[in-house]
């Protein structure tokens, strides 16, 4: 299989940009933020993504979706990340339905539907400290009668307040550390026990902290096997990471573009700036970094899609690679505006804020340059 | 007991009297830096108490001649007033463009009349200043500046726009270039002082990625300017301008490394620990922050004793706020999710991400990182063109 | 079974039977490569017979077509051939810049005759050709080329200086750009082919810092030239130039990641044990690497279907050799003070550090980083000015 | 005291750049390069250096030295490094005299007066594998009779062949990474049982792989206490880490002195090549690079010859950071240099060699940077 898009990659490519150019550009974001709006995102824009199909790409076609790939999702993420457009897309049709993927037909038949028609939010509660670090989940499920007791606290979960379901990991045996054990669970809206402190984000996403006390929970609510939720999490963590990684080639690129229009038209000292070979040449070189990054991630969709042994490498190698390119763009964009990079008045700022937001989404450039390096075998 | 240890031993004395007890903590935020001014508003009644002793003494502008409103000390003695108000943790008593940027430049291209007039209202904090210089179209460029006064005899008429003007619209007065020969494309700029309360002066606030807004837009509408309100000689401003531009790069370039300058790497060891990816820039930044922090120790051994490029505040600019910039984004990283929090009590209203926003300007603001290098390649290294 | 695979298995088959077993284990160092030419030395029977085989079949340049000597083969064929090839450790049969480089300008500018005539020999190996571009004082720069042609009716009268003529020494023909207009500087270039025993040829070896000579200085005393020789249109020798740097291009910048491109962590793992911050510096690298060879596969993707950027090859360039330059300064470092050694049996004469050294020109040779970087922000950013 | 030099320290500067220049320009490198030299420097250059007074500088006056420190012995091997001069100043009248300084008076009488007129080479036996890592010595010299036999090997010992006594360190107790249980040598040439290969480095020096077999000492041969060399060798080892910074600092100083002429004089399309502004930026962070790594060198000698706490921890960040700005120089130096750059007619890639070798010498940039996170307690 190629690398670059098919005829009918194209197509979905060029249909998402001309989308969520036209519904969701910069202005959208700063419309919601501006407006201080609690969930961050827009309900309008949620169900338009599922009437456009883009929520349907990681369902299978038994399950109503299109049974298509994270290259496909990864599409509609870079165009996402382009105009920064502020959307569930990521939590909830692409790791979100990769986790309901692994998980019972009763759970898939409960939430898919609504995730397709763009009416169905997912969060995800994985992280338990500031730094992502699956490896270290630590908060307890206990068996209680038929079901379970979850009781800790889930750090920085993005759409926490605002989603129907929340796809919780804890563990049921073993602790911190051991592969088994891990139990993943579907926790519904308004769970009795839950509780949420939302804190608005630099990037102006909306992220709870969630504590559990003694949240009741049925067995229907385990997606995939008791103990074996490790499976499960790979999937979503896998899923998750591309995607993010692909809408961050999005906030690179995109700082990158409009950084590119302020060099061909500001001038100083009489000259267009992007006339002096100083910032020609660091043009140049993040023009090369980008692309390289987007190669890598579309590698890394490329590899997961299909299953391979090596994709586990490769995913953390693009979200590694495409977290230090992307930062690269939004310092040199902010570098480049000069003065006007400062103020809230242009674009770039918000592009910077992004990456940061991004880069710690599913773990940061060195947590995967580590990771590479461990499964390398050093 | 030589004169000096007299002198220590006084100045902690005095220190001991008068500081009071709320002035000996660290500033929390920028709400709490004493600026001064008409219509300043103290936090507290230790602040101003504060500013008033040392006002009277002299010592806001300690090494200022006492005619001027200064303490008349000489180096060695500000040097130990420095050190012993940073070792009982004192904060500064007055912080003011007027003492940092124009002062310095009064004092060496204002006349005596002018220094008796501004100079010790500056010391007291009685008048805050802003810096009117960038224009739209104009930020490292500044020979393309536009704002024009036109010669009405005893007075010029200024009508312009600035940007980037700091606290503009909490200032009393402006330094300000100002155009005053249209043919002379290089020169033709005068450095004028003017109230900010004049006819024809309003202000409006730069909101910034941080979500603050220290800066503004300032518009000039027919503003009567008395023709002793210049500094130095008619079309001549850039000399003051320059001169003063290499106070306020000396004063960033500082920006790099805090006094204490503590190690990154120590001061999240418990996330280094984790992540051995990150110790290992973080002990690479290490090296670079004790590494410029030698360099800032041989400059300023340089500057005092008058050797080294007059050029290399340009150096000390550039790499001070690069390396900043870098710590503000190692700092991001340990801080992870938590540090992406914007407006939680307790990320005291995501304080770590506005600072790290906030770093980004050093290396656009006193002249951006490419002009430093430009500079730096074009009169240190001599090399040729453009 | 399809075409296809028939065509694999005939092909193992045949590899199989025909390439010697010393030809399966790697070159352990240029003088293991095949080159060719009139005064070639072979190092081996075995080396002699697997030219020969290949040659018979066209297999040298597979998917040449089979008039010019090649093997007719279609792009999947060929492929499959690669990677058998590949797969079982054989050797490149002949190593030839007429195979990479004068081979693929001829069969797009040469006229049928020319094709008919040297096409075949290069495919054999009977020729080894050298490529006179770069001049002294004209690097990146060929538009300030000096040897001219000049008209003598049917040939032309040569006379010049080339530099960096890799193997001037040891090349039968060389591939040369000549300026035939001394009016038009931008154009009056002509792309000639000549006999390197032609009178008045002379060339000295240039010592290098890796201690080798693979580059001459290569001197043009009244050369004659018959006007047959020319590729391409008279004064239009830019045109094929430009068409053969881009493969040239993507020759070198396929250098920075070796088919198998092993982590460099894994390999040195005993000693990223030791060394976290190598170990940091390796993982790093090994993502780059990784990032590398996807962006590798998206450009041939792209490349075959003939889309992506026509400047891309520049990109791919600059990326590459960068990478391989961090490669071997990587490889040093881990190497330590043994990889420091230069001549003694332990180290096979230094290989290390003379690989280091060589790699340093992969960003000069074939237009350097800078200009690699300039075309980019010109032809694909489409940034203004000079 | 001021980072700068003072009258004294610019005079001994003005002197020894003079000097160097003068009598060990890079063409000195080549002629003892080109006529493959077994000693690889010139003993007549060394008794020079004598006469200079620049041997005497870390010896103290009651030893016939002029008590003066790092910081002075630092401007010898800056100019050193400057002119690339092949001089076994640093393992001898820098590193070996403050060994010695931490010896016995018996010793110091023995080969001070040797070194200080230019007569007497030292070596030193450190590493026993290809990188730097003092803390792994394990060489064993046991106890016998009332002296020590040595047996084991040691890498890479510069001027190993051609010195007249090798201090050697090694265990006389305990095991690697005990910081009891190390012993210094000084052993003689030609004693009984050593065995040398020497072999030429990528820079043209000559290094000494040893082999001690059943090498016999009398108790007169150490240096400082049995059991208690750890003290002496760290002297030596802060002093060789100085003086190979600044040496690097010199050979990075030197390195961009060429590059900057090339760009002054070398024209590419119609243009002195120093009025691109691209190369003008490169040049100029390396300036800036250049001078801070000067700057931590001088504050390490200043801190190393006070005797003050930090001064671990200061030379450390000395040779970690002008091992990468050094680097940076020959690096830019080539790139800049163009074709002619590759070529072993011009200078900068003697510099680029040398820079790579003295980057090994005491330990690289790495090592160094990891044991400032060590001091640090990370």
């Amino acid at each position: 299989m190629p690398l670059f898009y098919d005829e009918d990659q194209s197509m979905l490519e060029d249909s998402a940009a001309e989308f969520i150019k036209t519904e969701a550009p910069v202005a959208h974001l700063r419309e919601f933020r501006d407006k201080n709006c609690p969930d961050g995102f827009s309900h309008k824009l949620w169900e338009q993504f599922g009437e456009m199909g883009f929520n349907a790409i990681m369902a299978s076609e038994e399950d109503g979706g299109l049974g298509m790939g994270l290259k496909e999702a990864g599409i509609i993420m870079k165009e996402i990340g382009k105009n920064l457009a502020p959307s569930p897309f990521l939590t909830t049709a692409v790791a979100g339905v990769e986790a309901l993927n692994g998980g019972s037909k009763a759970l898939r038949d409960r939430y898919l539907p609504g995730i397709i028609a763009g009416k169905t939010v997912l969060s995800l509660a994985i992280d338990e400290s500031s730094k992502h670090r699956p490896e270290a989940i630590a908060m307890a499920a206990k068996r209680s009668g038929n079901g379970f007791q979850l009781n800790g606290k889930k750090q920085c979960v993005i759409h926490g307040i605002s989603s129907d379901m929340m796809i919780v990991a804890a563990r049921t045996a073993g602790s911190a550390g051991d592969i088994e054990g891990l139990t993943l669970f579907a926790v519904e809206k308004d769970t009795k026990g839950m509780e949420m402190d939302a804190v608005r984000l630099v990037d102006s996403a909306v992220a709870a902290h969630v504590t559990f006390n003694n949240v009741e929970l049925t067995a229907d609510a385990v997606i995939g096997e008791v103990d074996q939720g490790q499976e499960v999490l790979d999937r979503l963590l896998r899923a998750g990471r591309v995607a993010s990684a692909a809408e961050m080639v999005g906030v690179g690129t995109g700082a990158m573009n409009i950084t590119l229009d302020y060099l061909k038209e500001r001038k100083q000292f009489g000259q267009r700036i992007g006339e002096f070979q100083g910032l020609q040449h660091r043009a140049a070189h993040l023009y090369s970094e980008m692309e390289i990054a987007d190669a890598i991630v579309r590698k890394a969709a490329e590899a997961a899609d299909a299953g391979v042994e090596s994709a586990e490498l490769l995913v953390s190698a693009a979200k590694a690679k495409v977290g230090v390119a992307s930062n690269l763009a939004v310092r040199e964009g902010v570098q480049m505006h000069g003065g006007v990079g400062m103020t809230d008045e242009y674009d770039i700022g918000l592009y910077m804020k992004r990456d940061r937001g991004l880069s710690e989404f599913f773990g940061d450039s060195r947590y995967h340059a580590n990771r590479v390096a461990q499964l390398y075998g050093y | 007991m030589s004169d000096l240890e007299t002198f220590r031993k006084e100045t902690i004395a005095w220190l001991e009297e008068n500081c009071p007890a709320e002035m000996r903590k660290p500033a929390k935020s920028e709400a709490d830096v004493c600026w001064g001014g008409r219509n300043f508003q103290f936090q507290s009644d230790a602040q101003k108490q504060w500013l008033e002793v040392n006002a009277a003494r002299g010592w806001t502008v300690a090494d200022w001649p006492a005619k001027y409103g200064g303490g008349g000390l000489n180096p060695a003695e500000a040097k130990i007033l420095k050190q012993e108000m940073t070792r009982m943790g004192c904060r500064i008593p007055l912080s003011s463009f007027g003492i940092w940027m124009l002062g310095p430049a009064l004092l060496q291209f204002g006349s005596e009349a002018q220094k008796l007039h501004y100079l010790p209202q500056i010391a007291r904090g009685e008048i805050r200043w802003c810096q009117g210089y960038s224009e739209p179209g104009s930020g490292s460029d500044l020979v393309s500046l536009q704002t024009f006064g036109e010669d009405k005899g005893d007075h010029w008429v200024v009508n312009g726009q600035k940007v980037w003007t700091s606290y503009a619209d909490k200032a009393d007065w402006i330094f300000c270039l100002v155009r005053t020969d249209k043919e002379d494309k290089y020169r033709g700029i005068s450095f004028l002082l003017f109230d900010m309360e004049s006819e024809g002066v309003t202000t409006k606030p730069i909101k910034l990625i941080s979500g603050n807004s220290p800066f503004c837009e300032t518009f000039f509408d027919d503003v009567k300017v008395p023709k002793d309100q210049i500094v130095g000689q008619l079309n001549r401003g850039w000399d003051v301008a320059k001169y003063l531009l290499g106070h306020e790069r000396e004063m960033i370039s500082g920006g790099g490394v805090s006094n204490e300058m503590p190690s990154i790497g120590a001061a999240f060891n418990e996330i280094v620990a984790l992540d051995p990816i990150m110790r290992a820039e973080m002990a690479a930044f290490d090296v670079d922050t004790l590494a410029f922090k030698a360099m800032g120790e041989l400059f300023m051994d340089e500057l005092k004793a008058k050797k080294g490029h007059p050029a290399q505040p340009n150096m000390m600019k550039y790499a001070g706020t690069e390396l900043n910039k870098r710590r503000h984004e190692l700092v991001m990283a340990a801080g992870g999710s938590e540090a992406l929090e914007w407006e939680s009590a307790a990320t005291n209203n995501g304080a770590k991400a506005r600072n790290w926003l906030r770093t980004k300007a050093n290396s656009i603001e006193g002249g951006t990182s490419e002009v430093m290098l430009n500079v730096i390649s074009k009169r240190i290294l001599e090399l040729p063109g453009a």
